[in-house]
């Protein structure tokens, strides 16, 4: 938390002082306050966060039989072996060899979903969109397992480097109406979008610090969002159409942005605009 | 009949905070959906925490309470071990109760 | 949903009235199971103050109101309230500028300290007021909170 | 270009970390894109999805590219510029601010796509610092404030300003600004709303 804090702190200062520079101390002033009092804000909601509730709820759909061959998830495996949770969150994306394919927390969570319990994609994933949903709800239990330790993705397969490429590519690739990629945003060290302060994920330091927090509560949409929730989103704000859930892009995206944060300390869930 | 609340309870001396989360919607009644459609109202109306057989927090609330509702209250003379209880009772007459020990 | 709705009411009406007899609840406040819905439709602190009785609010340093000047998001906007008046029955929060500007009240028996937490959502930067009953009269403290636009803007 | 400078471009881009990405990664994460937007239909995938040149060399170059791709860029960039049927590259700078503060418009799909009839607007504030009593403004962009004062209002600065905001590329190749005017993302005439925000003097931008 110290190290977040002083973090923030550099931001801060950093802004600040070319503020100074470009456009004179009073208006510097009123920016730090406004960044100073959107701290505190934080500050105040860090305290009960309801994305506490979630983790509650995950916790139950966990233990409980459910699906056609009513079982419960607790023999899933997420990487570490049938039923170990902890960590597992902290070395998501992997390459599953009895998927063929590099999964991440979601996608993993519908193969147990569906070969466990017997439900299909469709029933696994159900209102996925809608704030409260099972599959945040697990997601969100899942992460809370690997709750103070170290972001590392696995890197024990070839086709997992190859993914983080294809990440690094995807993050860099701009389309559509506006121009848009994720480096549009995510380039820079110590940007916003208005008041929004934006993770630099090129920095490591930076991507840390917004890696360790997801999923979170997210305030404006009064629910917990996973990471794959809400790189769907930012694709929908760069005007694209919709991307598959469980998808390649964001299972690649995400196993970019991993790398990209590894070593951070998870602090899941957390709170976020 | 809802979600779990997540409720804690902690005394230091004789006076216990408790600080309670809720899993309640709080729809206001003047969002739209994407069909352009109001999405009615629903959000809770009161809670009532009690210790033992005593009242130490009631409370009425409007829509304008956010979602997922967090409060936090200290009362005196509660003793670490015991219960405190939360009691809501949202307006389409939905209610939830839940305890916790006092740490 | 009938049922329980009625089962709950019957049974929270007794332990309410018993609690009111024993004089640990604001009568004006929470003597009813019902929800005060005149409460919550009223559109001005006075309009609220004239209903609950008594004088006209006056200001106080006394209610310290603690809340960022500036809520990154309407949604939630947390909020701390201590009231250092002697005798504080309740404290009622109202945004002033929310369709309804009565968010929430809440009636705190004798045993229960003066200090709360809740989180609110705001329409529009406005005034946000904590308004405390004490002995028939009312205090009040305003803050004026601004709600940023943030994100993308989408 | 003359050949001296090419050669300080081509000193420049050896001494350069290589950020090109491999052309095997980028048919890869093509192929992933074909994979993952199962319900774009025809449009969306001209449209939205598919790249046009310059983003494709953006992309590849991490929006850095090398002198003679930032040549061809700002070139192609300069072709294509339009103006207001009428002439008039300063508009009416309330209809410009209005246009600054509006982030919405252009969202598709089903999860969450605009209403219809949703006014799609330039977003300025999201990135720029311009009035100043608007508190909530970014800083992915250089401030504007005073723009006008700065620059005032000389015919050739107007043009400038027009062009920058029509195709920011005209001038700053893989500038991170969108294309208002060669993405057909807004009209000339509110672009020239725009311009009016910025350099007007009556502009709070300006005062």
């Amino acid at each position: 938390m110290r190290e977040v804090r002083r973090l923030r702190s550099v931001v801060i200062r950093w802004i600040v002082a070319c503020a100074c520079v470009l456009f004179g101390v009073a208006w510097a002033a009123e920016d730090r306050r406004a960044l100073d009092e959107i701290q505190k804000y934080r500050d105040m909601l860090k305290d009960g966060n309801p994305a506490d509730l979630m983790e509650l709820k995950g916790e139950g759909l966990w233990t409980t039989p459910r699906g056609p061959k009513q079982a419960t998830l607790e023999a899933c495996d997420l990487g570490l072996g049938p039923g170990v949770l902890e960590g597992a969150y902290a070395q998501l994306p992997r390459w599953f060899d009895d998927a063929g394919r590099v999964l991440d927390t979601e996608s993993r969570l519908i193969h147990c979903m569906t070969t466990l319990q017997g439900m299909t994609t469709e029933e696994a994933i159900q209102g996925w969109t809608r704030p409260g949903s099972d599959m945040e709800a697990l997601v969100t239990f899942v992460a809370t397992k690997s709750r103070g330790l170290p972001i590392r993705p696995s890197q024990s397969h070839p086709r997992e480097a190859e993914m983080s490429a294809i990440g690094e590519a995807l993050f860099f690739r701009r389309a559509g109406p506006l121009d848009f990629s994720c480096a549009t945003c995510h380039s820079l060290d110590a940007r916003r979008i208005r008041l929004q302060e934006l993770p630099n994920f090129l920095d490591p330091a930076s991507a840390r610090e917004s890696m360790i927090q997801w999923p979170a509560y997210r305030v404006s949409q009064s629910a917990v969002w996973t990471l794959e929730r809400r790189l769907i989103d930012c694709i929908r704000q760069m005007r694209a159409p919709d991307a598959d859930y469980g998808s390649d892009v964001i299972v690649a995206l995400q196993m970019y942005l991993q790398r990209q944060a590894s070593g951070g300390v998870l602090e899941a869930p957390g709170i976020k605009r | 009949m809802g979600n779990p609340m997540k409720i804690r309870a902690r005394a230091e001396g004789d006076v216990v905070e408790v600080k309670v989360l809720m899993a309640h919607v709080m729809e206001t009644g003047q969002r739209k959906n994407q069909a352009g459609e109001l999405i009615p109202a629903w959000f809770i109306q009161r809670v009532e925490a009690t210790y033992g057989d005593r009242v130490v927090l009631s409370a009425q609330w409007g829509p304008a309470i956010s979602a997922n509702p967090f409060m936090s209250f200290k009362f005196k003379g509660g003793a670490k071990g015991e219960k405190v209880r939360i009691a809501w009772f949202d307006s389409k007459g939905d209610t939830r109760t839940d305890e916790v020990i006092i740490a | 949903m009938e049922y329980p709705r009625r089962h709950f009411f019957i049974k929270a009406a007794g332990v309410i009235a018993a609690f009111a007899a024993a004089g640990w609840i604001d009568p004006t406040l929470a003597d009813s199971v019902e929800w005060n819905k005149r409460a919550f439709d009223v559109k001005t602190l006075d309009e609220l103050v004239g209903l609950l009785g008594g004088e006209p609010a006056s200001i106080s340093e006394a209610i310290h109101f603690d809340a960022p000047d500036i809520a990154e998001n309407g949604a939630v906007v947390p909020l701390a309230i201590v009231s250092a008046i002697p005798g504080t029955e309740s404290i009622a929060i109202l945004v002033e500028k929310n369709p309804n500007v009565l968010a929430a009240m809440f009636t705190l028996p004798e045993g229960t300290l003066p200090e709360i937490q809740a989180r609110v959502k705001m329409a529009e930067t406005c005034n946000v007021y904590a308004l405390v009953r004490a002995g028939g009269r009312s205090f009040y403290t305003a803050k004026e909170i601004k709600v940023t636009l943030g994100g993308c803007g989408g | 270009m003359t050949p001296r400078l090419c050669l300080i471009g081509g000193l420049i881009l050896a001494a350069l970390p290589a950020v090109a990405a491999d052309s095997d990664v980028l048919q890869r994460a093509e192929d992933a894109m074909h994979r993952s937007f199962s319900t774009a239909t025809e449009e969306e995938w001209r449209t939205r999805l598919a790249q046009d040149e310059v983003q494709a060399l953006c992309s590849a170059h991490h929006n850095t590219p090398p002198p003679e791709i930032a040549e061809r860029i700002v070139a192609q960039s300069r072709t294509n510029i339009r103006y207001p049927d009428d002439g008039k590259l300063l508009g009416n700078w309330k209809e410009g601010e209005k246009l600054a503060s509006i982030g919405t418009g252009g969202h598709i799909g089903k999860i969450q796509p605009d209403r219809a009839g949703t006014r799609r607007g330039g977003n300025c504030y999201a990135c720029h610092t311009m009035a100043t009593k608007e508190v909530a403004a970014g800083n992915l962009g250089p401030t504007l404030t005073g723009y006008g004062k700065r620059l005032g209002s000389s015919p050739e600065t107007v043009k400038f300003v027009y062009e920058k905001v029509w195709n920011a590329q005209a001038f700053l190749p893989c500038s991170h600004m969108p294309r208002f005017g060669a993405n057909g993302w807004l009209t000339p005439e509110e672009i020239a709303h725009a311009v009016a925000f910025l350099l007007d003097p009556e502009s709070p931008v300006n005062r």
